[in-house]
């Protein structure tokens, strides 16, 4: 025993690892636990709430317009067309999360097949494909996004493509990596001892062991890809109106902010929380699960 | 050392025992975590006298190495870890400091400059980012005020002195250009550059070759000899504490179980653990490094916050008796002049045995 | 800040205090593009022969780019033209032609233009020197127009050039040209034709050459001083400039990419003029209150305005063009979009426009009568309540410019108006670099939104618009995306070219307005209107929109003493 | 170390030549062209925008175009702007400037407040100060730049009157000081995110060495706890920083592309913006490669500095 095992008795540790250690260490990440908190009820806010109140995102009444929070039927106000700010914020959500899911989905399944195709059959194959990986990876997101903006019509679907196209790298990575290390393991050269095929030890034998990494990747892409969505936004490229996000609420807001604050508080808020909130579940999943892995 | 303010020091006529370096009283250590308070070190009182080695010996997390890192102050600060009782160490210029609950200003005077550690681990022991000499000069600066050229020569020295070749190339290698023999020794040289009266070797040899580990001994054996320094050595080696102990002392759970000469304990031992201790190394003098040389006492160490009642080792003892062993904590016996022990059942199993 | 001191001045102080009514500054404009090139002698009484001092920072939201002014460019580009450089004549606010570098502008009357209308011949000033110190001479000018006629040189717009057969000296202060046929619109295109140094840009062989840009040579009030592309262009007063001196030792274009941020460097006094696009009529109120700024409402030469496609199934009706015409409520777009600053529109002309047709139908309003006429036509409501006429559902989208706040709130407002009347309109936005390419060249959209000037240089002719001859998709010229025709008009847009004389011109033109007005090939919304502020001490601004940018006549713009 | 760094050289020139291809793909197959900022005045005809498209060339073949092009970017000629004419070197250079400014002193401001919070985090671990700095850090990364940026504008420029709203400098002016302040509000806005990232990995990377066997040797030594932070503990610490800042050159383009356009910094990021609307692809073209240089030459130079500052890589490309 040495001394140093001996002081990180002192930190919160061991002795949990019992019959599900990873989703125990999650549930001790109380900010993580807050975060998932958080998701689950701007989900519910988003898809469930419109339901609930008594306003449209999308009926205009001009004479209503621009009216403050907090002071009348509308809860957060309205906007310069006088729609409803709160069923806005709440049709936007859908929208917005959407995009975060969609394009991570996709953002996932490019980066998982290039992955395991690049960490299986390694070689040429594998090299000019983590060639292409490294060279997306050479352009700023930014710069990239804007780029592949240029080339496409702004709508939701063309949104979460382009997103996808601009973050799918990272996944390819990781999943990469681990295959790399994984094929070498004595399953996988069991398994291909026992004659199965290609396509059914990526997926049946090594893509399962690698599930770990990629989910904390995506989590932490969900929140990369709402906050690309305003990026892109505010840039001018991204979904226009009358379909709201919270990227384009916030863009709109821009013109408001003397006399309308309020219209850029609330999606900036809403914006901020959910990203920190995906952000943070990451982190608990990557303390969580990585320790496994390090087992 | 005459630089050195000692705050806490006892005038030596004062101690009982005037001839002992190190004087221990009911050393307790307690580390706050997240499961309670965990008392990793209880009611340890030993002595050490001027040129003399004690063996500290005891399976993984007994406390052999908390005591040694407690009488230093090396271990976490004082909510996460409270030392209580009392430990006085005289320096060689005679001047006599209280370990427990001294000012960390004074406990860095101590480190280094009247006690040393060697640690296990050489290959991460040293800071890979500085050169070896550095490190050693670092030691010399602090405690002794050298400077530049005397430093430098002084470290080469001492690196002559651990059997380093080509000393003053050697003070330019950076740690991880050195084999790990090479980096224990840089160890030692640093522990014995200012002279130490108390050198604490934890588990020094634990990490290297055999074949290494016997130079090694060797090595603190002759050092110990040459500068009459006290040592303590930490191991869970038998093997190794019959070659270099004067005196052993048996740590089990936290609490010393066993204490007594080295010959003595070997030829006589009166602790069912340490028997077990014994019994479970094949050959004395094996060079075999060991990692589980506990093959023989079945079951493990009991969990530091959870002690079973009345002696810890009961639920693991072949001679445990309900209703006695677990009755209380055992006091320490005295069952020769100079042998103490922690059972209650000693007597009737010397004579079974 | 800047070295000016004069922010403080009260609002409304004397002079062109108050001109945020557009009246008001057409009244004084005229003035001042008469004095501003000290042409017309009456009018420049009061004007100071002070020395040029101080600078103002001009704030635009788009970037100056192009310095060679014949070249392909924007509408910022002339803004910085009109000081660098001289046209041989240029329209003032009210539209009446006056000469710059020339003597005269070349009528019959006067004899500059030959009784056929072929040979034209201009006298120029002699006292005209490049800011290098050389004379300007009719050779500059004839290498202007063969520039402009060259096949190898990034021109701009080339058609009336090309009429141009043959171009003469005679010594160096008169040129002659002879074109093929009759041009009346030329007089226009060369308001905004500005000469170019012979002896600068002759030398290199390349035309397209970007050597003159980085230090272009004019004739004009300023002189070029320097320029940081994506944020400045420096001018300085030009000491030899043969009009009156300028009344600004300094100018500087300022490129703010951002209309917001535009506005708020605007209220933080870090810009002097907010021009081109300007204030966003959100902030008109707030801006009107801001002491130590002055707020215009600048009239434009665009109309807003929905484009429609007459290839689509059902915008092809002539019914349902007339119906969607009266079923949107033009005064509340104006009023609530808007915030009351432009004026409902029934032409492509602006009513202060010398040609426009007074008499044509005033825009109107009326759902009830515009579901009547769609009944009477044959599209009844379907289930959706959307109607449909031979399997044809009325249906169309609608396409603008991405991130223009206020154009996706009137789409809003018509698509809500639309859908009263049993007309869905979708809206489908494109970004610039989109839409103003395939999309709109090939007329691939059902109906844009946008405020086009249909005129060149405010020349009425509009055959690039609308004649049959100039659908880009069928006949690859013009721009005429509408896909528009109709013989009548045609006729009349040829005649009109042809025709010298201004009030027959103005006949023709009011009867094609009339034409084209009754067919409805686009749907006029309103008349734009520009919100530009200038900081209160800075004096001479007056909007014209015969001119791109409102910076035409910054020569005479000036800080009033304090 | 001479093939080692050969070897990154030309592995960067290969990856250039593919960033070369996707660029130039991505933007050739985008509909809308380069004319479209023209055509938006209205005064050209279809027979001006056909006449246009080959002057510039724009109706080869893309593979031709492409190997144009390349043959230009091998050579030093990048090609001219479509807008203003310019060569695109020259466009380029006249704004790396500004947004070099923005980045070198953003970086500098999150190394020293970013570091010293993971630092102080690390040593005083589940403090509060420690749960507050990863809280923080994590918003910090989550917040929308533009939108700090547009708060922070009306905070100090609109409402309190402190700093100007935008631009690099007042024309006209141009002194240390009035650069200083027109630099602090978008430094500290790109600053954000970089300061997040930088105490976060800070902290880790402190956390890492404090618990290292060598920190207890110095202990042991009687080294006192400051010289222990700064010489045993940071110096180390600091190792694996020096990579996150080579990578985190990618990221900080980003942010100073939209932190210019929110503060209307004449850098880079507007022009790419400006480029990409109107499609002006040669400028587009040599942006996108010049970043990717960037960005590359940023992990090149980690890479180098990193094996000059640990003695371990050091002897071992010995």
């Amino acid at each position: 025993m040495s001394a140093t095992q001996t002081v990180s008795l002192a930190v919160p540790r061991r002795s949990l690892a019992q019959r599900y250690p990873a989703l125990r260490r999650f549930l001790r990440h109380k900010p993580a636990l807050l975060g998932l908190c958080v998701v689950v009820f701007m989900t519910l806010f988003s898809f469930a709430g419109p339901w609930v109140i008594p306003f449209n995102a999308t009926d205009t009444d001009i004479r209503a317009r621009l009216m403050e929070p907090f002071a009348g039927a509308h809860v957060l106000g309205t906007d310069p067309l006088g729609r409803d700010v709160l069923a806005r914020l709440m049709y936007a959500g859908r929208i917005s999360l959407s995009v975060g899911f969609a394009a991570t989905a996709l953002s996932v399944l490019i980066g998982v097949l290039v992955g395991l195709v690049a960490g299986f059959y390694r070689g040429a194959v594998g090299a000019v494909l983590m060639r292409f990986v490294d060279a997306m990876l050479c352009f700023p997101s930014i710069f990239l996004l804007l780029a592949i903006a240029a080339l496409i019509e702004p709508s939701v679907t063309s949104i979460v493509v382009l997103i996808a196209m601009a973050s799918w790298m990272e996944v390819a990575r990781v999943v990469e990596g681990q295959i790399r290390s994984l094929r070498e393991r004595d399953f996988a050269l069991a398994a291909e001892s026992l004659g199965a095929g290609d396509i059914r030890i990526m997926f049946r034998e090594l893509l399962p062991n690698a599930v770990a990494p990629i989910v904390v990747a995506a989590t932490l892409n969900i929140a990369h890809a709402i906050l690309s969505e305003s990026y892109i936004s505010f840039l001018g490229y991204g979904i226009h109106p009358p379909t709201p996000s919270w990227g384009n609420m916030l863009e709109n807001a821009q013109s408001y902010l003397t006399n309308a604050p309020w219209l850029a508080i609330v999606p900036g808020v809403a914006i901020t929380l959910t990203v920190t909130s995906f952000n943070f579940i990451g982190d608990g999943l990557r303390d969580a699960l990585d320790a496994k892995l390090d087992r | 050392m005459n630089h050195l303010e000692p705050i806490h020091f006892v005038a030596a006529e004062d101690s009982a025992q005037v001839d002992n370096i190190l004087e221990v009283r009911d050393l307790n250590v307690a580390f706050r975590t997240a499961q309670g308070h965990v008392h990793a070190v209880r009611d340890v009182s030993f002595s050490l006298r001027r040129g003399e080695t004690l063996a500290l010996v005891g399976e993984t997390s007994s406390g052999k190495s908390v005591t040694c890192l407690g009488l230093l102050g090396l271990t976490p600060p004082a909510p996460y870890c409270t030392i209580s009782g009392s430990a006085r160490l005289a320096a060689r210029n005679g001047k006599t400091y209280e370990l427990v609950g001294t000012p960390e200003r004074v406990m860095r005077q101590v480190r280094g400059g009247v006690a040393s550690v060697i640690f296990q681990e050489p290959m991460t022991s040293l800071n890979p980012v500085h050169t070896v000499g550095a490190q050693i000069c670092e030691s010399l600066r602090i405690h002794l005020g050298m400077k530049g050229r005397a430093a430098t020569d002084r470290a080469a020295e001492l690196l002559n002195q651990v059997g380093i070749s080509d000393p003053k190339r050697r003070l330019t290698n950076y740690p991880h250009e050195l084999s790990g023999g090479m980096r224990q020794r840089v160890m030692i040289a640093m522990a014995i550059a200012c002279e130490p009266s108390l050198l604490i070797a934890d588990e020094p040899t634990t990490a290297l070759d055999v074949t290494i580990q016997a130079q090694i001994l060797e090595l603190l054996q002759k050092l110990q000899s040459d500068n009459r320094m006290a040592m303590i050595y930490i191991t869970h080696n038998l093997g190794t504490v019959a070659e270099i102990a004067d005196r052993v002392m048996v740590m089990y759970a936290g609490r010393i179980v066993e204490k007594a000469d080295v010959v003595e304990l070997f030829t006589r031992p009166q602790h069912p653990y340490s028997r077990g201790l014994i019994h479970s190394v094949p050959r004395l003098h094996s060079g075999r490094v060991r990692k589980t040389p506990l093959f023989a006492i079945p079951g493990n160490v009991p969990d530091p916050a959870a002690h079973p009642p009345g002696c810890t080792f009961g639920p693991r003892c072949g001679h445990f008796e309900p209703g006695r062993c677990d009755a209380a904590v055992p006091d320490l016996e005295s069952a020769r002049p100079g042998h103490l022990v922690r059972c209650v059942r000693w007597p009737e199993i010397e004579g079974a045995a | 800040m800047t070295d000016h001191k004069n922010d403080s001045s009260p609002i409304g102080h004397a002079g062109l205090g108050n001109l945020t009514r557009r009246d008001a500054i057409f009244a004084g404009a005229a003035a001042f593009a008469v004095g501003s090139l000290g042409l017309a002698t009456g009018a420049r009484a009061a004007t100071p022969t002070a020395k040029p001092t101080g600078q103002a920072i001009l704030g635009f939201s788009q970037e100056v780019t192009v310095l060679h002014p014949l070249m392909t460019s924007n509408e910022v580009d002339q803004g910085v033209w009109w000081n660098l450089y001289s046209p041989l004549w240029m329209l003032d606010a009210q539209g009446k032609f006056v000469p710059v570098l020339a003597k005269a502008v070349p009528t019959m009357e006067n004899g500059g233009i030959s009784a056929d209308g072929l040979t034209w011949r201009v006298e120029l000033r002699r006292d005209v020197k490049w800011h290098d110190g050389k004379p300007m001479t009719s050779e500059d000018v004839r290498y202007a127009l063969n520039l402009m006629k060259n096949p190898g040189f990034k021109a701009r717009n080339r058609t009336a050039f090309e009429l141009i057969t043959s171009v003469g000296v005679e010594g160096d202060h008169v040129i002659t040209w002879k074109l093929k046929e009759p041009f009346a619109p030329l007089t226009s295109v060369l308001s905004w034709t500005f000469i170019v140094p012979s002896h600068i840009l002759s030398k290199d062989p390349d035309p397209n050459s970007p050597k003159f840009a980085a230090a272009p040579v004019g004739t004009g009030p300023f002189r070029f001083v320097s320029r940081k592309t994506g944020d400045h262009v420096i001018l300085e007063a030009n000491p030899d400039y043969f009009g009156p001196p300028p009344g600004l030792n300094r100018l500087i274009f300022k490129y703010v990419p951002d209309l917001n941020a535009m506005y708020t460097q605007f209220k933080t006094g870090e810009i002097d003029y907010i021009g081109l696009q300007g204030i966003p009529a959100n902030f008109y109120k707030e801006a009107t209150a801001i002491r130590g700024r002055r707020v215009h409402a600048a009239q434009k030469p665009s109309v807003e305005n929905l484009t429609l496609n007459l290839a689509h199934p059902a915008l092809a009706d002539k019914a349902v063009r007339k119906a969607l015409n009266i079923a949107i409520d033009r005064q509340a777009i104006c009023d609530q979009v808007y915030y009351g600053l432009p004026k409902p529109a029934n032409s492509y002309h602006v009513p202060t426009h010398w040609a426009y047709n007074p008499n044509l139908p005033k825009p109107e309003y009326d759902p009830k009568k515009a579901a009547a006429m769609l009944d009477k036509a044959g599209w009844v409501r379907g289930p959706d309540g959307i109607r449909v006429k031979n399997g044809v559902r009325l249906s169309f989208t609608n396409s603008t410019v991405t991130g223009n706040q206020l154009r996706a709130q009137t789409q809003q407002l018509i698509a809500d108006d639309f859908k009263k009347v049993g007309v869905e309109m979708l809206i489908k936005n494109l970004v610039a670099a989109v839409l103003w390419a395939d999309f709109w060249r090939n007329s691939e959209f059902d109906s844009l939104m946008t405020a086009p000037t249909y005129t060149i240089a405010s020349d009425p002719d509009v055959t690039h618009r609308f004649a049959a001859s100039a659908i880009p998709k069928q006949t690859g010229s013009g721009s005429n995306v509408s896909q528009y025709k109709n013989h009548g008009v045609d006729t009349l847009l040829a005649r009109g070219r042809q025709e010298y004389n201004l009030a027959k011109r103005k006949e023709i033109y009011q009867k094609v307005q009339e034409l084209i007005m009754d067919d409805l090939p686009f749907l006029p919304l309103f008349n734009s209107v520009e919100i530009e502020g200038t900081k209160a001490g800075l004096d001479g601004y007056a909007s014209n929109v015969n001119t791109l940018a409102n910076s035409w006549n910054a020569a005479t713009w000036r800080w009033s003493a304090a | 170390m001479g093939r080692y760094l050969l070897r990154r050289l030309l592995q960067s020139l290969l990856l250039l030549a593919l960033v070369s291809m996707i660029a130039f793909a991505i933007l050739h197959l985008a509909p809308g062209g380069p004319l479209s900022q023209f055509l938006a005045v209205g005064t050209l005809g279809q027979e001006d925008v056909d006449r246009l498209m080959a002057q510039y060339g724009l109706n080869r073949p893309l593979p031709v175009q492409y190997l144009d092009w390349a043959g230009g970017l091998v050579t030093g000629d990048w090609g001219q702007s479509y807008r203003d004419q310019l060569p695109v070197l020259t466009k380029i250079g006249m704004h790396i400037g500004p947004t070099l400014e923005l980045m070198i002193s953003s970086t500098l401001l999150a190394m020293f407040i970013g570091g010293l919070i993971g630092i102080l985090g690390a040593v005083r671990r589940y403090s509060f100060f420690d749960h507050l700095a990863t809280v923080g850090a994590m918003v910090a990364l989550s917040i929308p730049t533009f939108w700090f940026g547009l708060a922070v504008i009306y905070l100090f420029s609109v409402n309190l009157g402190w700093l100007p709203a935008g631009n690099r400098e007042t024309l006209g002016d141009g002194s240390f000081v009035d650069r200083l302040q027109h630099l602090l509000l978008p430094c500290v806005v790109l600053a954000l995110v970089s300061t997040a990232v930088w105490s976060r990995y800070m902290r880790s990377s402190m956390l890492d060495v404090v618990n290292q066997d060598y920190i207890r040797t110095a202990k042991s030594k009687g080294v006192s706890p400051m010289r222990i932070l700064v010489h045993h503990a940071l110096r180390n610490a600091l190792l694996p920083m020096i990579t996150i800042t080579g990578l985190h050159v990618s990221t900080l383009l980003s942010g100073a592309l939209v932190t210019e356009t929110v503060f209307t910094w004449p850098g880079m990021g507007r022009l790419f913006l400006d480029s990409v609307s109107n499609r002006d692809y040669p400028v587009v073209m040599g942006m996108l490669m010049f970043t990717a240089c960037m960005v590359l030459l940023g992990s090149l130079l980690a890479d180098l500095l990193y094996s000059v500052a640990d003695p371990r890589i050091k002897g071992e490309a010995k």
